[in-house]
């Protein structure tokens, strides 16, 4: 079981980005679940949101108090709140920001862990014209995940979640938007 | 006619929510009156849904109160039709006393409740305060652990509440955002399947029946008051077996199996915890994981009817185990009882048993109080000492800040 | 809205009214000289004469606990009681049922129903008002009956915002600080009427071709209509109770319970008393107006008689201001 | 009179619609209405105002009392135009025992 706990800000879509990995991976016939931490906040406010991904059923109805990967979709979240909190040496960080792996390891003086980076806003504003860095953030993940849920699977989960709501201009730019990030996210 | 959307079993990433939206829209009730409240808004919003898209044949009533709610589905039941409805929380306080209207007037009438604190203070989160608040109502009540399980007891509980036996209201509690709004992977039956699994209402006493006028909901004096109470409680006892003919029935057709209890690993466990709703699955991962990692034998008893109480089914896993000492986790409390409503549930079976175990309570997750692994370990870890004899508090708190 | 077209469908003359069943049967408990159970035989009466099956939702009060004493039943129709607050909730929930079950052929198409919430002023003016309230705005087809015996009298005469001002009551009694009960009745018939709702009068049982007029009009229309019917309650006023009728008359005949409808939002007063008697008339002959008879309290009856004149008054501009060009 | 609980229909659903009748009410009446066909014109505003369903009309004709059910409430004799109708202590009807 991987657990992921992604942090952005109210009004993102990193909820809707939880929602579909879930369903993706729930449609290759595996389990997970996706759990969004409710509370009051408004747009803007910090917020936090959960997967599970298992091969095997899962049980757990608990808050993801030790996640294997944290994916940050805010990068002013890196100064804001405790992306750490919980992990161990071997999580893994998916940190949209415009710098390096390296970079960020001396700029937060992070241990162990391994750090993967994709400038997801810069992405969001050439393809959607909006920051709207949920879906290149779903993007790098998929690719972070190694094979775990095919990005196709994913492309056709963001479509049916879209497919009614959005215009095609719209939808089509979220999914090069998805494909670019999950090529472009770096390791180190 | 309404198209037919699920052809054969399907596997969905749903919300607790929608599955339970979607077990109304295969159930296909003739009335739906409901008002929406936090966290079983999204159920009412995707029914709606349904309704503006012509997916199911019933009449909506977007009513303007639970209050109202509750008393629409008294009157389309009463009227002979099959009425549903959902509320959480302060709704369901709301309609406290339309609740013991529609058990004592015999009303099949189904509803989901997604268990929400009561304020005050306010909090919209998971616990089950409200359905145990309402829990001598007469009213069938079930607990669901996750989504499927919201789903599959919905579809059951069409032909429990509507058996000539029973013909008495359900309500099947899932936990506020826990379930209701996480997703997680469901398994969907095909439309036809669950029609053919629920089948016609047979109305008994119609309203509407205007060639055999009835009066429904007349005065009962001090001369036979008594006698319809008694009659509740008869067919109270008759869920009981209903319940499980339904759930066996359910098994053939489906094979998935449902019983008054989920006995998880109690055969040859040493400590047993009782506990009901989604916490049940936090637990069985923690069973395991004790079971693997230090070799502590523990088991867990799921409860899912907690009315008609399955007293006897509950001390035949406990007899039929090692058991030393039991933990009952309550999400409620009882102010000024000696723990939780399920505690003193279990005390009362043990007495019908004249067999005594050493049991602790433990209050958890009010207002949505997260209760992980690390908890749930430590309340094992208390019944452990109480078996061994030392002193544990009679109620004990799990993530409280002291 | 849809024009309701009445002219065409009479209400027999009162002699072949007798021809039908009562479906109110006696044997209810309702005191010697209610006016409620008048008011629901004179809606029968049309009812039956226009072939309608009616199908009842009584909130409880008076009519629904002398009616239906286990095992005794006063009802040749379908009834159902809820409780107190929600006749209008539960009638919605009936006639959904209606809707749905006809809609899948479970029902036999021949048989013309209407669906009826009856209540007294408690469960309408107060506790029900909400659940009135939201059914009219839900337009469900249904017909809102109140009878307005202007206090809580099944529970022994207690104050409700339908009680006229200085009316006496058990819970605003008229001591040395007090006359009665200070405030206004709340004048339901324009709160109802502000819902839009295709149909609402205000009837009297004294004036029953009056009455049966607007009660058939409901019954024609499609979706809400608000009766609110003069119910008199010789123990709670402390009347004669053989002057039920005569009160009522005085009712209408003082402009205390003006005659009229709303029918499509225009207004239309549907009597007019030629010369309208002093309020004095209508009030004394109940005593929970006795007080205002003594000398030193001229000036409360000269003050109700003012707030009469002022309603008539503004009755008429309604209907002046809501009249066709 | 009422049944034990296994005989009950159930939810204390009435199921005889009118069962009320059998339920006498004449005993609560003080004053009886003495019925004069002679001077009865028929005009049925006896009838019309009867809160109690009491007064008997067979072929649109009134042909008098239902003195089972009636209270004495007065309202017939009241309101008839004719004095056909009037209200007469029921002491003087009741046989003594």
């Amino acid at each position: 079981m991987i657990e992921i706990r992604w942090h952005a800000r109210g009004g993102q879509g990193a909820v809707t980005a939880s929602k579909i990995l879930a369903s993706a991976v729930i449609e290759e016939g595996k389990y997970a679940q996706s759990n969004p931490d409710y509370g009051a906040e408004r747009s803007g406010a910090p917020l936090r949101a959960y997967n599970r991904v298992s091969e095997k059923p899962i049980t757990l109805h608990c808050m993801v108090l030790n996640p294997d990967i944290v994916v940050i979709v805010d990068p002013t979240l890196l100064k804001a709140v405790p992306f750490l909190e919980g992990t161990d040496e071997n999580a893994i960080l998916v940190i949209n920001t415009d710098k390096t792996p390296n970079e960020i390891r001396e700029k937060y003086k992070i241990e162990g862990r391994k750090i993967y980076t994709v400038d997801a806003t810069k992405i969001a504003m050439e393809e959607l014209k909006r920051s709207l860095m949920n879906i290149p953030m779903l993007g790098a993940l998929i690719k972070v995940l190694n094979g775990l849920v095919d990005i196709k699977t994913v492309e056709e989960d963001i479509k049916k979640t879209f497919g009614k709501k959005v215009s095609e201009n719209v939808l089509s730019a979220n999914i090069r938007a998805l494909y670019r990030a999950y090529e472009e996210v770096k390791g180190e | 006619m309404r198209p037919e959307l699920i052809k054969e079993v399907t596997y969905v990433p749903y919300s607790g929510n929608m599955a339970a939206a979607e077990a109304m829209r295969q159930i296909n009730p003739d009335v739906v009156a409901a008002y929406p409240i936090t966290p079983q808004t999204e159920l009412m919003q995707c029914f709606a849904d349904f309704v503006a898209n012509g997916l199911v044949d019933s009449e909506y009533i977007p009513v303007e109160s639970e209050h109202s709610a509750m008393s629409a589905c008294v009157g389309a039941a009463a009227a002979g039709s099959r009425a549903m409805t959902a509320t959480a929380g302060p709704g369901l306080a709301y309609m406290w006393e339309v609740l013991g209207i529609a058990s004592g007037m015999r009303l099949p009438i189904v509803m989901t409740v997604v268990n929400r604190a009561l304020s005050a203070p306010i909090n919209i989160h998971g616990d089950q305060s409200d359905m145990m608040g309402a829990r001598d109502q007469g009213w069938i009540m079930l607990f669901s652990e996750n989504a499927e399980e919201q789903y599959d007891n919905l579809i059951q509980v069409i032909r429990i509440a509507e058996d000539e036996r029973t013909r008495l209201p359900v309500m099947i509690g899932m936990d506020g955002f826990v379930i209701s709004h996480a997703i997680e992977r469901v398994r969907l039956l095909p439309d036809k399947a669950v029609e053919e699994f629920v089948g016609e209402l047979k109305p008994m006493y119609s309203l509407l029946d205007v060639d055999n006028p009835v009066a429904h909901g007349a005065v009962a004096m001090t001369d036979s008051y008594m006698e319809f109470k008694r009659q509740q409680r008869e067919a109270m006892m008759n869920a009981y077996k209903v319940i499980r003919e339904v759930g066996k029935a359910f098994e053939e057709a489906f094979g998935k199996k449902y019983e008054h209890i989920e006995a998880y690993k109690t055969e040859d466990a040493d400590y047993i915890l009782v506990v009901t709703g989604s916490a049940a699955g936090t637990a069985k991962y923690v069973v395991d994981k004790l079971r693997e990692e230090k070799g502590i034998k523990v088991g867990i008893i799921k409860i899912r009817t907690f009315r008609p109480f399955p007293y006897y089914d509950v001390m035949d896993a406990i007899e039929a185990s090692n058991c030393k000492a039991i933990g009952i986790l309550d999400r409620a409390e009882t102010f000024g009882g000696a723990s939780g409503p399920l505690f003193e549930e279990v005390a009362t079976a043990q007495h019908l048993r004249r067999k005594y175990y050493p049991m602790t309570g433990f209050i958890y997750g009010l207002g949505g109080r997260d209760t992980n692994v690390h908890h749930i370990e430590e309340a094992i870890d208390k019944v452990m000492k109480l078996a061994a004899g030392e002193e544990v508090p009679l109620v004990n708190y799990l993530n409280l800040k002291e | 809205m849809a024009q309701i077209k009445t002219a065409e469908i009479k209400v027999p003359p009162l002699k072949k009214l007798t021809n039908y069943p009562e479906k109110l049967v006696p044997g209810h408990r309702l005191c010697a000289g209610c006016g409620a159970s008048i008011i629901i035989r004179q809606m029968y009466m049309v009812a039956s004469a226009l072939g309608y099956e009616l199908i009842i939702a009584n909130a409880t009060g008076c009519v629904e606990v002398c009616t239906t004493i286990y095992p005794y039943n006063a009802w040749k129709s379908p009834w159902i009681h809820n409780a107190f607050e929600n006749a209008a909730a539960t009638i919605s929930g009936a006639e959904a049922a209606y809707k749905a079950l006809k809609r899948k052929g479970k029902l036999p198409t021949d048989k013309k129903v209407k669906f009826v919430a009856l209540g007294g002023d408690g469960g309408t003016y107060d506790i029900g008002f909400q659940s009135l309230s939201g059914a009219l705005e839900r337009g469900h087809d249904f017909i809102y009956v109140c009878y307005d015996n202007e206090a809580y009298m099944n529970t022994g005469i207690q104050r409700s915002s339908a009680t006229p001002k200085y009316a006496n009551t058990t819970t605003q009694p008229v001591g040395s600080e007090s006359f009665g009960k200070p405030q206004t009745k709340k004048w339901m018939p324009e709160v109802v009427a502000a819902h839009g709702i295709p149909y609402v009068a205000q009837v009297a049982p004294s004036h029953w071709k009056d009455f049966m007029e607007k009660f058939k009009k409901a019954l024609l229309t499609e979706g809400p209509s608000f009766i609110n019917a003069f119910s008199v309650c010789p123990r709670g006023w402390r009347s004669k109770e053989e002057e039920g009728i005569l009160v009522t008359k005085l009712a209408v005949e003082t402009n205390y319970w003006p005659l009229f409808e709303v029918e499509n939002g225009k207004w239309r007063i549907t009597y007019r008393p030629k010369n309208p008697k002093p309020l004095e008339e209508f009030l004394k002959l109940q005593g929970r107006f006795k007080h205002l008879f003594k000398p030193e309290n001229k000036h409360l009856i000269d003050e109700l008689q003012a707030e009469v004149d002022r309603r008539w008054e503004r009755l008429n501009r309604m209907e002046n201001l809501t009249r066709e060009e | 009179m009422i049944k034990g609980w296994k005989e009950l229909p159930i939810g204390g659903v009435i199921i005889e619609p009118g069962s009320s009748e059998k339920y006498d009410t004449g005993e609560w009446r003080a004053w009886r209405p003495v019925f004069d066909s002679s001077k009865c014109v028929h005009c049925m505003m006896c009838w019309i105002f009867c809160p109690d369903s009491s007064i008997l009309v067979k072929e649109e004709k009134m042909v008098g009392i239902d003195y089972d059910h009636c209270k004495g409430c007065g309202i017939c004799a009241h309101e008839c135009p004719t004095n056909a109708l009037e209200m007469k202590p029921e002491y003087l009807f009741r046989e003594e025992d």
